[in-house]
């Protein structure tokens, strides 16, 4: 195989690296491409001349927010710090790789991670959510695990704004696309909508995928002499600069005033190219694979040079094309979606080419690893890079951003909800709780879950509307996985370091009530410019309030992603921390449902309920209030929780459980007898008189650490013992009831579930059909 | 018994066929588009998913696949053919079932637990229903919506071809209210909903007594099953 | 680059929910003067030399029997574009 | 009936999984003649009455900011029919 001609031929009018030496003083657009001017010359520096133009838009994509984390670098070391050893017991693969890894028995594994396509689904809400779910998939599948399911994050703005309906049909359209035809079981999300996020919407796409533990692959170039074969789609101009550029970019506030080229997706390439991944990876052919994300071949390319601590030569020439019009610049950056790019054992080519055909993928010999630490690219006989590939993929800049404390904070923090008008009687109390159920945060998610193919693969074991999804991973033993993500930015936005604390809290206590035991944190901070001192203040105060959060939990972080300029104009979103928690059970038959079904059960409430308004549903959408101060977290009593409801879940004691967040005690009750139409007949006494409180916080305060189970009669006793052991504290607050039709709450209101489904299930459609 | 379950690139729900099957008693064989040897199996299941990306039309590149042919000539000697969903649809694209698969009414996927009436129990993937028997199993799809000239549809109302009716809710505005049809013969049966997604407890539908508890999809495997070993 | 095209149409109204849906968004906007709107399929055929009668024919061919599904489409024209 | 017909293509540079699937599956049947597919849509707007000089200018209008997405798409044609 001839890959490079020593022979001088005619040049071809690229800027080569003769060329930067011959022509020092160039101009070169490196503002055009995002770069500083420090960084410009830390480039100049690295190189001991200028870069070339194909070196210029390699270490300017590569050196990108984005791709680079270059303003959160020094506070995402805390969650590789603020760690234990028993914390990473689990952990095969941590932070740094494409996906963490964790152990979760019977030698398998799973990986998982969530990541934002925020910026592109504004611009073309269809194809910037499809190429979100199609690019976490990706980055699972490069670590050998087969992916098994996929979440999505979602935050709309004003659900009657006039620009909400292009963007949520386009979006829920783009992953229902992407995500049914890669025959994935979408398990369950978040939908939230909210002003802040009119003209920045947010799209976050997890992951997860299952191994066996010798199936573990790292994407690395460490074999001298080994093939760099790039598969999958041809390269194309699309999406030139887009994840990368876009990404790093603060939007205007009037819209999408720049276009620049989306990328599309073909989510039929990209199953058929998880499938010859897989063939590949089963096969050993391949000493690694890596996926083609934002940077495209500039990323792979460095990244597995410097993963290996070796170097690369690579012609150009070779990359099959879209468009043979595309410069050498442009292939470097665009971001065509559905590649990879495997490193191959020279014996092994003539098995990685029967396979690749089988699969009808189409693929090109780049070039191959080198033991020298330079990456040489060629085009034709001329070098347009020659580089140090560390210093491209891993050595990029590293910022201490300025930190201001928000200039608004203080007085946020101070305008509590203590003087809103609580309700004044039973009528008023019932009113309130109808119209939260039928607010759009609180309302049915089905409109857009109905989209989602949930039973593909025949291992799904909990879904929407459950409070976690959960998946069979072994069918023999029926091992599987919950996972669990969340975020409340109004908690966020009132204190970020709790803010963070708080979507830990309660996406671990969604895990908790299936039956799983929490394992390992996946998360996707979405926030405003870095370039804004107040921001950056959000960021690092989140960032920590998390690190400690995992730390008192001991659960540790596996990967995540970081996704700032989430703003138009000047105005930032609410910081949104998304938090995904990964959990095991041992039998995924286990599992616990959300809502009661039987008749007669006993309903309990387990922990205590504060006067804590502030933040919350009743006080945003009742009164239109936000302020004051999120509710308060006890990390170790959560903990406690949880491994109560494990072990009443081993002795099989509950029947159903269902964690209170948003909306307090009085959604959750309306929640868990929707699930299955079952009625309740709920007294709330008890709790006035032991907690203190008035019937507003009864219903609507958004206490942490709190779980409304039903148990049966039989097994009443042995389960308030368990609470009593455990000093977890237990109050009976009902009974259901699956004849009446009715969800009773004495001295407040007899609520027909007919109306509440009624006011529940419309709203959705009624904004959207 | 064996029974054959082809997989197209694009095909999804492959593995879960081959599950129902083996739950049913039978014996899986994986077959593959391009190879026009289907094995000697005793039935065949075209499953759900989006073969070829579904480009053009749904079914319409697998039509063309040598599997696909292979299944339309032995097909016409009675071999038994299940089309469940986009199997369904490359059943209609191979002229196998008359009519056609459009996109739904609603213009969006849909995802649901869809009740049904059997109303021929006597294919060969019915014969263990009661007829006009309710079940109740998933329903996943873009593009259900079943049409037919007035002509087809009057001779599959007044044949008897019509195996399912969908029940209290047309979810993709199909004529008639058709979930799935047979051919003449009874050997050939396409249907848009899952019945391999309702084949084991904890995985299927809800039901009234228990979450994801509904199996009604094990019987369409379990017909066939009995209806190879009595021949 | 020769090119020959193919234009495809649903046959009826019924056929076309896209295209209702679309026209339905119209009516929503006061566009009441568009009667109805179908949605089919333009479909472009590259070569990279001169097309002959063959190719025209061959094009017809796969118009009729793969390009379309004469249960629920019309072929309504078959051009060829230099 | 008048209608307007509004034509429109996937951008040349941009990927178009339909049409390759379909040219794909043109070449496995051997047909190499043709270099490329591409899969656009054709759209009529029908009227009940004599098309305006106005009606030209609303299609227009819907076809750049409703029936196509420039991002992706570009109307190579907009003519009238009657
Ligand atoms: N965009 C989405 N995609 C998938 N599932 C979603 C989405 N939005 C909401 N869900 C599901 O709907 C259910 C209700 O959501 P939510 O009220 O946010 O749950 P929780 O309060 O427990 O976090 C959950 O099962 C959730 O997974
Ligand atoms: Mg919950």
């Amino acid at each position: 195989m001839k890959l490079f001609n020593s022979k001088k031929l005619e040049p071809s009018g690229v800027d080569t690296t003769d060329n930067a030496s011959t022509e020092p003083d160039k101009e070169q657009p490196w503002q055009e491409l995002g770069l500083k001017q420090d960084e410009y010359e830390e480039i100049k520096n690295i190189l001991g001349r200028r870069p070339t133009s194909s070196e210029l838009a390699m270490y300017s994509v590569m050196w990108s927010e984005h791709c680079s984390y270059k303003s959160s670098k020094i506070y995402l070391r805390q969650f590789g710090e603020k760690v234990t050893p028993e914390m990473k017991k689990y952990l095969m693969v941590g932070m740094g790789e494409n996906a963490g890894v964790v152990d979760i028995g019977e030698g398998l594994a799973v990986t998982f991670k969530v990541e934002s396509h925020n910026h592109p689904s504004f611009i073309e809400p269809f194809q910037g959510a499809a190429t979100g779910v199609g690019g976490i998939v990706r980055d699972i599948l490069s670590m050998g695990a087969r992916p098994i399911a996929i979440m999505d994050q979602l935050r709309f703005g004003a659900p009657n704004h006039p620009d909400t309906a292009r963007v949520v049909h386009g979006v829920v359209d783009g992953i229902s696309f992407y995500g049914n035809c890669l025959g994935l079981p979408n398990i369950g999300g978040e939908t939230v909508f909210d002003s802040v996020y009119q003209g920045n919407p947010l799209v976050n796409a997890l992951s997860i995928g299952s191994m066996k533990h010798e199936d573990l692959k790292l994407a690395k170039a460490s074999n001298p002499g080994d093939l760099v074969i790039l598969f999958g789609a041809r390269t194309g101009a699309d999406g030139i600069g887009g994840v990368s550029v876009l990404a790093s970019e603060t939007f205007e506030s009037t819209g999408p005033t720049k276009r620049p080229a989306v990328q599309v997706g073909d989510p039929f390439a990209e199953k058929v190219l998880i499938e010859c991944c897989l063939e590949l990876f089963h096969a050993g052919v391949v000493a690694g694979i890596q996926d083609l994300g934002g940077a495209g071949i500039s990323c792979a390319t460095s990244e597995l040079a410097s993963n290996g601590g070796k170097g690369m030569r690579v012609q150009l020439k070779n990359v099959l094309l879209r468009d043979e019009s595309l410069t050498p610049e442009e292939i470097l950056m665009s971001e065509s979606q559905e590649r990879m790019c495997a490193v191959v054992p020279k014996k092994r080519l003539k098995e990685f080419e029967s396979i690749v055909n089988k699969w009808e993928v189409e693929y090109s010999v780049l070039g191959d690893v080198i033991d020298e630490d330079r990456l040489y690219i060629n085009w034709g006989h001329e070098e347009i890079v020659n580089v140090p590939p560390r210093t491209v993929a891993h050595d990029g800049p590293v910022y201490e951003r300025p930190v201001a404390y928000p200039a608004y904070q203080n007085e946020l923090n101070e305008n509590s909800s203590a003087k809103l008008p609580r309700a004044k009687n039973a009528t008023e109390l019932a009113t309130q709780l109808m119209q939260l159920i039928a607010t759009p945060n609180q309302a049915d998610k089905s409109w857009i879950t109905a989209q989602y193919d949930k039973y593909v693969g025949g291992n799904t074991a909990l879904s929407m509307p459950d409070d976690s999804g959960m998946i069979r991973v072994s069918e023999e033993s029926g091992l599987g996985v919950a996972l669990a993500t969340d975020a409340n930015g109004k908690y966020a936005y009132l204190n970020p370091y709790e803010g963070a604390r708080l979507a830990l809290a309660e996406a671990y206590r969604n895990v908790a009530v299936t039956g799983a035991v929490p394992r390992a944190v996946t998360n996707c901070l979405n926030f405003g410019s870095p370039e804004n001192p107040e921001v950056m203040w959000q960021f690092k105060e989140a960032t920590a309030g998390l690190a400690d959060a995992c730390l008192e939990l001991g659960i540790p972080v596996t990967g995540g992603n970081v996704s700032f300029y989430n703003q138009s104009g000047d105005v930032a979103i609410y910081p949104t921390p998304v938090v995904g928690v990964l959990g095991v059970i041992d039998d995924v038959a286990r599992r616990i449902p959300s809502g009661w079904q039987d008749d007669g059960n006993n309903i309990y409430l387990l922990g205590a309920t504060y006067d804590e308004l502030d933040g919350s549903a009743w006080a945003k959408d009742i009164h239109d209030h936000l302020g004051g101060q999120p509710p308060k977290v006890d990390l170790a009593k959560e903990k406690l929780l949880a491994d109560l409801l494990h072990g009443a879940s081993i002795q099989g004691l509950i029947e159903s459980a269902h964690d209170l967040s948003e909306g307090g005690l009085g959604i959750a009750v309306l929640e868990a007898s929707l699930r299955f139409n079952v009625g309740a007949r709920i007294w709330l006494g008890d709790v006035l008189d032991r907690d203190g409180i008035d019937q507003t916080a009864a219903l609507f305060s958004e206490s942490q650490t709190r779980v409304l189970v039903s148990v049966g009669r039989e097994d009443d006793v042995k389960f308030q013992a368990l609470c009593d052991a455990r000093g977890v504290p237990c109050l009976r607050i009902g009974v259901t009831d699956a004849t009446s039709g009715l969800v009773e709450i004495k001295d407040i209101a007899d609520l027909k579930l007919d109306d509440i489904r009624q006011g529940w299930s419309g709203v959705m459609s009624g904004l959207f059909d | 018994m064996k029974i054959g379950v082809i997989t197209y690139p694009g095909t999804l729900d492959d593995r879960d066929a081959q599950r129902a099957i083996r739950l049913a008693g039978g014996t899986p064989v994986p077959l593959w588009h391009d190879d026009d040897d289907l094995k000697k199996v005793d039935a065949v299941v075209l499953p759900g998913g989006f073969s070829y990306g579904d480009y053009l039309r749904c079914g319409a590149i697998a039509a063309k696949a040598p599997a696909t042919k292979e299944v339309i000539r032995l097909a016409a000697k009675g071999l038994p053919v299940l089309g469940i969903c986009n199997g369904f649809q490359v059943l209609v694209e191979s002229h196998l079932l008359p009519g056609g698969l459009i996109r739904n009414e609603k213009q969006h996927f849909i995802c649901r637990d869809q009740k049904l009436r059997v109303e021929n129990n006597e294919t060969a993937w019915t014969s263990l229903f009661e007829k006009d028997q309710e079940i109740l199993i998933p329903l996943k799809n873009g593009e259900g919506g079943y049409i037919a000239t007035d002509d087809t549809l009057k001779m599959l109302e007044q044949e008897n071809r019509i195996a399912f009716r969908y029940v209290e809710n047309n979810p993709n505005g199909s004529m008639n209210d058709i979930a799935g049809i047979t051919n003449e013969r009874g050997n050939v049966v396409g249907l848009m909903p899952h019945p391999e997604h309702a084949v084991e407890a904890g995985f299927g539908p809800d039901t009234p007594t228990a979450m994801r508890s509904g199996i009604d999809g094990l019987l369409f495997f379990e017909s066939v099953l009995k209806m190879v070993v009595n021949s | 680059m020769p090119k020959i095209i193919v234009e495809i149409m649903p046959k009826q109204d019924l056929l076309d929910p896209q295209g209702k849906a679309v026209s339905n968004s119209l009516h929503r906007e006061g566009k009441k003067e568009i009667t109805a709107v179908r949605i089919g399929k333009r479909i472009e055929l590259h070569f990279d030399r001169e097309i002959t009668d063959q190719d025209l024919e061959m094009a017809k061919d796969q118009a009729a029997n793969f390009l379309s599904n004469d249960v629920i489409e019309d072929v309504i024209a078959i051009t060829k574009e230099d």
